[in-house]
């Protein structure tokens, strides 16, 4: 067990924790402007410690291995802190229009943030508690920003009280797992895993530990808070929702099953099997009879969930590096989208209603074009992006002998793939609505990006693969 | 340690399960499902407790620290939000919190 | 060079009038593709001497057609005795008949149009007969067979010239059926379709069986047979004759020159070509030989009966079409090709006649409504009598000649089948006289039945048409005499050489010759008594015709509905697959793939659809108790899994 | 002895007044009870040997959050509820599933082994000589003291938050703005007048106010008014 | 690199996308945009054409190897890399799709009128799918340009077709991507029995006999939707029938063909047991398709959808021909399928000429149009006859190669699939009789013109290649011939090994 405290591999955490508070103070006490300053410095401050990350020697664990900082959680956190600050330029104009722009929404997100560095890097319950409920906390907050309309607030209260409970389920498995491997610490446990058959205790830890997670991510069967909240919650917010806490709650979940549970890989690779096989179907089937754009980013999020854990499943090298390289893709396509969404606007009113883009690929070529990309990406067509994460996570459920999870995975990408098409036949082939405000160059900026990356990823995978594989090994060992 | 470690967790068990039961049985208003999420975590901190006893070990009672810390900050936000949607809605029903559905 | 001359001229021809019709007027198109047909003629009529008689057989290769691992098809000209008959015969008759085209055709209203289908029938004509490979042959067969469906709805107004142009394009498809196959199975029997190769092969694949839906044949017996179905449906044989008389909707000189003295007789041309092949396939001879004979019987008989002038020709057609296959089958093959030949001759002759005749009587066909003017085309009149004459086989005509040669082979061949082919041969003969007089006399002699004004305009032909009629004529007169002793002399076998072979046993050719003598005036006999006949019924006591079809009813319309094929097919085959057709898109694609198949997939998936987003209920404690429901089941099957 | 007997009582009325919680009809009554839940689970605390904990339960969660609840319940007035019929009808299933649940948790309760690692992987094993409290202190601030950080940043984004989501700025109050009284000179506020003899007070003219210089902004201009 | 010092396939494969980007970057008012949309789209595809043509001078016929070979470091992954390369099996292949673009493209020049800039984009993006699909000698690049195309043709059908347009596209993308993503499952498993997705190592690669019958059906599920045979077939008509005339063309001409290719590329070399075992099924569904789709044909009333059955039962020789395992099916499978990609193109093209027209696809609408059109009619008659399989014309070579093929497999089966000799001819014949014969009785068509120079232009090239194919065919065929005999060969000896393995 390390006893030296080095701290310094949580100096881009501490960094970020300490910008946070300045954005706050900058916040208070600037008058006029306060908020398109915090979101300039929050943006700053996100790649600013992006780069610090970047710079910061792994692996080393610290604070007396409550804390780990690997090749995984560089990865993961970069990643994180990119898709914070894709999503928080998608809220800078949105917010202003609907009247909630406050300098509170950048540093809650900066702080959700430090919460979702947290989770990846922590190496002991207690940390992923912490972790966990700093980002937690700050994004029910976020989900009821729009404090004065209901949709908005039922979303928070309701991503609040099931938020809530999954957590209480996490802590009481993170009991258990202490009280009966006698540690928290990951090393401990998987230690004390290794020791000998686990204990009914132990499992029942690790079940109820694996639900909490499973909530994060939303997954099958415990995804229902997903769709309400991103419907209700205000677009930019669910824009960040999908990305960065999915991120982070994935990169979690795998350290936590691969590390802590590893050695009980035999004991829940079905479990992952089956929650991946729900998720997949319910987000294939149940996307399709949606009408609001959101919503049917929620499922289709469900169902991209289920793809990831497939990955995770197979358990091996090759199936975290897929669902890492899953998930970075994910959060492209997915920021983009939403930066579409966020470009819906017509008469100063955001719609979010799908039929809303009927005749989008008329008025605004640009827009549709870039919805098209991602929803087949989405939809995992070549060559655009998407189909590489599949092509991954596929890999990886094949050469670990994981045929049903395979097969149906296939299968529902193919029902998955209706609501995606349905999406480019409104905009393209539905007669023409009109036009949509102007977008703002923020969301330009990041659908031209975005769109950029999904449709070209194609020329060349390979860096993303091999630091994704880089992050793999890390986490399962080489 | 007076009494076996099985005597805590059945009785963190029972609270566990009685939180749970108070989530999804409850259809008077959303703070008594505030409540008993505070009671589910009252058993986990117990369940802390007793295996720290157990065990001989401290890192239960930091982490029971650290659970009412965030415990008590999680009703602090739950509460504020439970009282923003009260103004919206000017109910908070569960059965009225259904807005959003399909 | 003489050669490509003889194949090519008519496509130039062809090809000037059909794609410079337009520039170069019907006068241009007229004499642009006689003029080719005359150069070919002249080359065909050269080489006919040339090969046949001076015996300089050979081969003209112009390139690779299709090479597909062993099977190697050249385009090649292969002149020998056969072809060159073939070549010569064809090219002149057709020279001809373009020349009455242009009478013929003078008041058409796109005349470079038909000349160019008949200079690319007469090409592709060529093409098939001098083919030396199956492919090639299949070629020249298929294209004929696209030139007479061009031909036959050469007047697309008419429906029921359209109709039976697809009939005749489709019978003819259902032997070609039979003549790929044929192909395919000689050339897995000897690795190539080149004839020489073929035949220098096929000798050794005697006794050798294949398996054909798991039952054993004879290999090379399964090839003749295929190769004999492609013949009947080209050459109108019992079964797949039913588009020839339909053909007729064609212009009458079409009818001469396809479906008269050229195309039909392909079959036969196809079986004498693969002589060395059905030498060794006896079985497909005996089909061959009945198959012929029950040919010639049956479309004598509905021939008798038939009111449509180039209808009773064509029966007629069809029936001599028969005594040529039996010919041939009996091994007989050069019978079968003088048979061919002087056929071609009275045969074309008849239908320029019967042209002339409807071309003097403004297009009437039906000869109820004609009669009586005799007089008033006296040409036309003579010519027809010729061919009669010839087609009766009436001593020293060309029919009598061959004729009388394929009866005689028949019976000398002193097989079971061959019998049977005499007695229809001869039965035939009896009512080949009596109908072709039938004819002669209800078209041009009694009282006239056609209404006033159409009589005042019956008039002879032009002498474009007139000179080919009488060129043909004489060739009906001479043509057996001629070419009787190098066709099927005693020395036959100099003439044709390779061309034709003829295995030992096989000695019908040489018996022919010493038949009982009352076997060689049979045939003559039955012709004269045929005439006799119709001269009593339709000359004589002309209403004793009305009083035996009355009669005899049921028979009578059996023969004047040709046997109800027609409708038998029609019930058999057209019908049920426009009705199967409906059925499987309607009931097949649409009832059960697509209904089961993607409709059915995507409306489970719409109801899968409402039954899940019906769970989500937009209720906290409904989601709550679905995360309890999984934290419980995995709990569970953690607990149960361990034990 | 004694202690066993106190365990029960303690547990007993830790498990009724949990379940009046759930089933109690005036929420006002539901957060008494919870009061008094936490106040037996803090007395268990002490049976456990956790004295710290058991006095921070009392005081953090009986003096605040507690109090929290009782503030909001009253504050938004909730009405008396009748148990719906939801409840009944959801009963069954919800018995025979939740009933599963605890099964399975007694039984993890009952059958539990502790690994025989354990013993070797105590991180902080309880010192000796050293109590509770000191104990749990050199740890929090030593070893953990990441946690304690991230617990901090926890209660900052909790403060943050319901700031954010409750507080008002109600447009038209007026505020004292202290800097503004400062800098008030006597000319903008004060106008000697000379009255004319005769003409009464009736003309008096008032001086024009000037702009206010720092207008009240919409929004966040209030928390460092005070009132927090 | 390669011979020619610069990478031509990609150059090929590629370019299109720079057009569709000049395209995509032009401004200005709708018309302008339209112009400048065809013009580049014109030159692009005929640039592409151009550049293809080296292939067909270049290409050196007597070998089996892939020639013009690219390799460039791709995915970072062992095994998987960009590999381009042509050999005789896909070199026609090519130049077919580089062929039928710029034909497309001219075909729509006036008949496409709305949001003209998408849908030369469209084009040419699909362009560089099917080319860059043909050239790809690693899986996984095969697959990517594989489903690629479905994303243009999704947009093609979808935006610029007929009135059922949504359900044809929807039917169309999601079949054949329900059966392709099989296939991807296969690749994989096939990646991680190999250790690689190269297609040539692939090849040699031998896969356990079990395990090949598992991967053949996933290889099928895929080839076969896209062929397609029957019972999959059913996305056909309708994606054919509501996708504009330019859509049907590179549906029929090209796309079908990816199917078959697939089954050559794929399935018969690297699962020569599983093939070989599985032949009788593959025939079974032939025949079936052969005679039940033309007698369906037979039935319709839609002169698209007729055509479009017409292609299932071309295709059902194909497969038929495929699996004979002898040179002549093979070679017939693969003429019949560069034939049908002229001669079927065409016909659509033939149809399209008088949709533009008359806007309606019912035959019975139409008749007589001989009389106002004979140029039209004659392009027609020469396409239907290729169409029904007549010598001379392109059409013949394939069919009968394929049957004669089929012969020497069975003899039954050869029976049956000449069947279809008969019933093609029916089908078309009765349409053309039904729309250019017979008297011009209805109005509105009396006034309709014959076809304009442009659309001349269109099928001219359609008509010669359709000739030139069927009287000297050996120019085509020998580029492939010692392809397919290498392939023969290579199948026997596995066959062969596989024997020796059980014998043992």
């Amino acid at each position: 067990m390390e006893s030296a405290l080095n701290w310094h591999a949580a100096i881009p955490e501490l960094a970020l924790a300490c910008l946070g508070m300045a954005a706050l103070m900058l916040g208070v006490f600037m008058r006029r402007g306060a908020t398109l300053a915090v979101t300039m410095f929050t943006l700053a401050s996100l790649l600013l410690v992006a780069m610090l990350v970047l710079a910061a020697d792994a692996p080393v664990v610290a604070f007396d291995g409550l804390f780990v900082l690997d090749a995984f959680a560089v990865f993961t956190k970069v990643l994180v802190l990119l898709s914070a600050a894709l999503a928080l330029v998608l809220a800078l104009d949105w917010n202003e229009k609907e009247g909630i722009d406050r300098f509170e929404y950048p540093v809650l997100v900066l702080l959700a943030t430090v919460g979702m560095m947290a989770m990846v890097s922590a190496n002991d319950l207690m940390s992923l508690y912490l972790g966990l409920e700093l980002s937690s906390l700050s994004l029910y907050v976020l989900a009821a920003i729009h404090r004065d309309d209901l949709r908005a607030t039922e979303a928070g209260l309701k991503y609040f009280v099931l938020g809530a409970v999954a957590s209480g389920m996490l802590l009481y498995g993170s009991s258990l797992v202490y009280g009966f491997s006698g540690s928290t610490r990951f090393a401990g446990i998987a230690a004390a895993i290794e020791a000998g058959p686990a204990s009914l205790g132990l499992i029942t830890g690790l079940c109820f530990v694996a639900a909490g997670l499973a909530f994060k991510v939303s997954a099958v069967p415990f995804h229902m808070w997903t769709p309400d909240v991103y419907e209700g919650a205000p677009t930019p917010v669910t824009a960040f929702f999908s990305i960065a806490p999915k991120l982070a709650a994935v990169g979690l979940f795998l350290r936590v099953m691969t590390g802590p549970f590893g050695e009980a890989a035999g004991q829940w690779t079905q479990i992952i099997v089956l929650i991946a096989i729900a998720s997949m179907l319910l987000g294939a089937f149940a996307a399709i009879g949606q009408s609001n754009i959101k919503r049917l980013m929620a499922y289709s999020s469900i169902g991209h969930i289920g793809y990831a854990l497939i990955g995770l499943a197979a358990g091996t090298e090759e199936g975290i590096r897929g669902v890492l390289v899953y998930m970075a893709i994910y959060i492209v396509m997915n920021a983009g989208t939403f930066g579409c969404i966020v470009a819906m606007r017509r008469e100063g009113r955001a719609s979010e209603r799908i039929e809303d883009l009927a005749g989008l690929g008329a008025t605004a070529p640009g827009l549709a074009f870039a919805l098209t990309v991602f929803m087949f990406s989405m939809a995992g067509i070549p060559p655009l992006a998407g189909f590489f994460g599949k092509f991954y996570v596929f890999m990886a459920a094949v050469q670990a002998g994981l045929w049903p999870l395979a097969v149906i995975g296939v299968l529902a990408s193919v029902v998955s793939a209706f609501y995606y098409l349905r999406i480019v036949k409104v905009m393209y082939f539905d007669p023409a609505q009109p036009a949509f405000d102007p977008r703002p160059a923020t969301v330009g900026v990041v659908v031209a990006g975005t769109t950029l990356f999904t449709a070209l990823f194609a020329l060349a995978p390979a860096p993303l693969v091999a630091a994704a594989g880089t992050a793999a090994r890390a986490l399962v060992g080489g | 340690m007076v009494v076996g470690l099985d005597h805590y967790l059945a009785v963190a068990a029972i609270l566990f399960t009685l939180g749970i039961f108070g989530i999804f049985l409850n259809r008077k208003n959303v703070i008594v499902i505030l409540m008993s999420v505070e009671l589910m975590l009252l058993a986990v901190n117990i369940n802390l407790v007793a295996f720290s006893a157990a065990l001989g070990d401290l890192t239960g009672q930091i982490f029971t620290m650290l659970v009412l810390t965030v415990a008590a900050a999680e009703a602090a936000i739950g509460l504020a939000i439970v009282v923003v949607y009260f103004r919206n809605r000017g109910s908070i029903a569960v059965e009225d919190i259904r807005v959003m559905k399909g | 060079m003489i050669e490509a001359g003889s194949v090519f001229f008519p496509l130039l021809g062809a090809l000037v009038a059909g794609f410079l019709g337009r520039a170069i007027g019907d006068r241009g198109a007229q004499v642009a593709t006689v003029g080719c047909m005359t150069l070919a003629s002249l080359c065909g009529v050269w080489l006919f001497f040339d090969v046949a008689f001076a015996g300089n057989a050979r081969t003209v290769e112009l390139g690779t057609w299709i090479a597909s691992g062993t099977l190697e098809a050249s385009w090649a000209l292969r002149f020998d005795t056969l072809s060159a008959v073939m070549v010569g015969m064809v090219t002149v008759i057709s020279t001809l008949i373009h020349l009455y085209s242009v009478g013929y055709m003078s008041h058409d209203r796109s005349i470079p149009r038909f000349m160019a289908y008949l200079s690319l029938f007469t090409f592709a004509m060529l093409m098939l007969v001098t083919a030396d490979n199956l492919v090639q042959l299949f070629f020249g067969w298929e294209g004929v067979g696209l030139c007479s469906y061009l031909l036959i709805g050469f007047w697309y107004d008419r429906e029921s010239a359209n109709a039976a142009a697809i009939k005749a394009f489709l019978v003819n498809r259902v032997g070609d059926i039979g003549f790929a196959l044929g192909i395919a199975g000689v050339y897995m029997l000897t690795d190539s379709v080149a004839f020489d190769a073929i035949f220098a092969a096929v000798p050794a694949l005697t006794g050798r069986t294949i398996d054909v839906a798991g039952i054993s044949v004879n290999a090379v017996e399964l090839c003749g047979v295929l190769l004999f179905i492609g013949a009947m449906g080209k050459s109108a044989q019992l079964f797949l004759h039913t588009w020839l008389p339909d053909a007729m909707e064609g212009p009458t000189p079409v009818s001469a020159l396809i479906h008269a003295a050229t195309m039909v007789t392909a079959g036969v041309f196809l079986v004498a070509r693969m002589s060395p092949l059905f030498e060794l396939a006896p079985f497909a001879l005996s089909v061959v030989t009945v198959i012929g004979a029950s040919t010639a019987l049956f479309a004598a008989t509905v021939g008798c009966v038939q009111n449509d002038i180039k209808r009773v020709i064509a029966y007629s057609t069809c029936s001599q079409l028969g005594y040529m296959f039996f010919a041939a089958g009996v091994s007989a093959y050069p019978a079968a090709i003088f048979h061919l030949f002087t056929h071609a001759f009275f045969k074309a002759l008849l239908f320029l006649g019967a042209g002339s005749v409807i071309h003097a009587m403004g297009d009437e066909q039906d000869i109820r409504r004609m009669g009586g003017i005799w007089r008033k085309v006296p040409i036309t009149y003579a010519v027809m009598w010729i061919g009669s004459l010839a087609l009766a086989g009436v001593p020293f005509f060309a029919g009598y000649y061959s004729k009388d040669m394929v009866l005689e082979v028949a019976w000398a061949a002193g097989t079971g089948v061959g019998r049977y082919a005499f007695v229809c041969g001869i039965l035939a003969a009896f009512l080949t006289a009596f109908y072709s007089w039938r004819l002669l006399i209800l078209t041009f002699h009694g009282a006239p039945r056609a209404d006033a004004h159409t009589m005042e305009h019956v008039h002879e032909s032009p002498p474009v048409m007139t000179v080919p009629l009488i060129l043909l004529a004489l060739g009906a007169v001479v043509a057996g005499a001629v070419f009787y002793d190098p066709f099927v002399g005693h020395h036959f076998g100099e003439f044709w050489r390779e061309a034709i072979r003829i295995a030992p046993g096989n000695h019908a050719m040489e018996a022919a010759h010493d038949v009982a003598l009352w076997v060689k005036l049979l045939p003559v006999l039955m012709g004269v008594s045929g005439i006799a006949t119709a001269y009593l019924l339709y000359m004589v006591f002309p209403t004793v015709p009305a009083l035996l079809a009355e009669r005899f009813r049921g028979l009578y319309l059996f023969l004047l509905n040709k046997w109800y094929f027609d409708e038998l097919y029609d019930r058999l085959f057209v019908r049920p697959a426009m009705r199967l057709g409906v059925a499987l898109w309607k009931g097949g694609d649409g009832g059960i793939i697509d209904r089961f198949g993607p409709d059915g997939l995507a409306a489970a998936t719409v109801r899968a659809t409402r039954a899940i987003v019906r769970v989500q209920t937009g209720l906290v404690y409904h989601y709550a108790f679905a995360m309890l429901i999984g934290i419980v089941v995995l709990v569970t099957l953690f607990a149960t899994g361990r034990l | 002895m004694i202690a066993t007997l106190a365990f029960y009582l303690f547990a007993a009325v830790l498990l009724a007044s949990a379940t009046m919680v759930v089933v109690a009809r005036n929420p006002v009554h539901a957060v008494l009870f919870l009061i008094l839940a936490f106040f037996n689970a803090s007395a268990l605390f002490l049976l456990a040997g956790a004295e710290f904990l058991a006095l921070i339960l009392v005081i953090v969660y009986v003096g605040a959050v507690a109090v929290l609840f009782l503030f909001v319940v009253m504050m938004l007035d909730v009405n008396f509820a009748e148990l719906r019929e939801g409840f009944v009808r959801y009963l069954p299933i919800g018995g025979v599933i939740g009933g599963i649940l605890l099964v399975e948790l007694l039984l993890v309760g009952t059958a539990w082994t502790i690994s025989p690692q354990a013993p070797l992987l105590l991180a902080e094993p309880v010192p000796e000589a050293v109590t509770n409290t000191r104990a749990l202190g050199r740890l929090l601030y030593t070893d953990y003291v990441y946690l304690f950080q991230a617990a901090g940043l926890v209660l900052l984004v909790a403060m943050v938050g319901a700031i954010v989501l409750t507080l008002r700025d109600r447009p038209g109050v007026r505020r004292q703005n202290v800097g503004a009284q400062l800098a008030r000179a006597r000319d903008a506020t004060l106008a000697v007048v000379k009255v004319a003899p005769g003409a009464g007070l009736t003309v008096v003219p008032k001086p024009e106010p000037k702009p206010d210089p720092e207008p009240v902004e919409h929004g966040h201009g209030g928390h460092h008014g005070g009132g927090h | 690199m390669n011979a020619l010092g610069f990478p031509l396939l990609s150059l090929i494969t590629f370019l299109p996308l720079a057009g569709a980007a000049i395209i995509a970057s032009v401004r200005g008012d709708e018309e302008t945009v339209a112009r400048n949309a065809r013009w580049t789209a014109l030159w692009t595809s005929g640039i592409v054409l151009l550049l293809s043509l080296i292939l067909w001078f270049r290409f050196d016929r007597t070998t089996a190897e892939f020639q013009f070979v690219e390799r460039a470091v791709w995915l970072g992954e062992w095994g998987i890399g960009y590999h381009m390369g042509v050999d005789g099996l896909s070199v026609l292949f090519v130049l077919l799709s580089t062929a039928l673009t710029p034909i497309c493209v001219v075909a729509s020049w006036e008949s496409i009128t709305a949001r003209v800039r998408e849908y030369m984009i469209a084009f040419l993006v699909l362009e560089t799918m099917m080319v860059g699909m043909f050239c790809a000698l690693d899986f996984v690049v095969f697959y990517v340009f594989f489903e690629g195309v479905l994303i243009p043709m999704f947009l093609i059908i979808g935006v610029w077709g007929g009135p059922r347009r949504v359900y044809a596209a929807f039917k169309f993308f999601l079949y054949t991507l329900l059966g392709s993503v099989l296939m991807l499952l296969a690749l994989i498993w096939l990646y991680l029995d190999a250790g690689t997705t190269d297609i040539p190592t692939l090849i040699a690669h031998r896969v356990a006999p079990a395990a090949q019958v598992w991967l053949f059906l996933a290889f099928f599920a895929s080839f076969a939707v896209k062929v397609p045979m029957w019972p999959l077939h059913t996305w056909l008509p309708d994606a054919h029938v509501e996708a504009p005339t330019a859509g049907s063309v590179i549906l029929a001409g090209v796309l079908l063909k990816m199917g078959g290719y697939g089954f050559l590329r794929f399935s018969l070399p690297m699962l020569p047991d599983a093939s070989a075992e599985l032949a009788p099924f593959v025939f079974a569904l032939s025949i079936v398709a052969i005679i039940y789709t033309s007698l369906v044909a037979l039935a319709q009333t839609d002169v698209k959808k007729l055509i479009a059955y017409s292609s299932v039962a071309h295709m059902g020789l194909v497969t038929l021909g495929l699996f004979t395992f002898n040179t002549q099916g093979i070679e017939g499978a693969i003429f019949q399928m560069l034939s049908h990609g002229i001669v079927s193109g065409a016909l659509f093209l033939v149809v399209g000429v008088i949709y533009d027209r008359m806007h309606t696809r019912e035959i019975a609408a139409y008749g007589g149009l001989v009389h106002r059109m004979p140029r039209y009619a004659l392009f027609f008659m020469l396409f239907t006859m290729a169409s029904v399989g007549l010598p001379g014309t392109s059409g013949f070579v394939g069919e009968f190669l394929a049957i004669v093929g089929a012969w020497q497999v069975n003899r039954l089966l050869a029976l049956l699939a000449a069947t279809g000799m008969v019933l093609g001819a029916a089908y078309m014949l009765w349409l053309y009789r039904r729309v250019i014969f017979g008297l011009l009785t209805k109005n509105e068509l009396k006034h309709l013109l014959d076809l304009s120079p442009r659309e001349v232009a269109v099928f001219a090239p359609l008509a010669v290649l359709t000739l030139w194919m069927g009287i000297y065919p050996s120019s085509f065929s020998s580029f492939y011939a010692a392809s397919v005999a290498n392939l023969i060969a290579q199948h026997q000896a596995a066959i062969q090994a596989t024997r020796q393995l059980a014998g043992l």
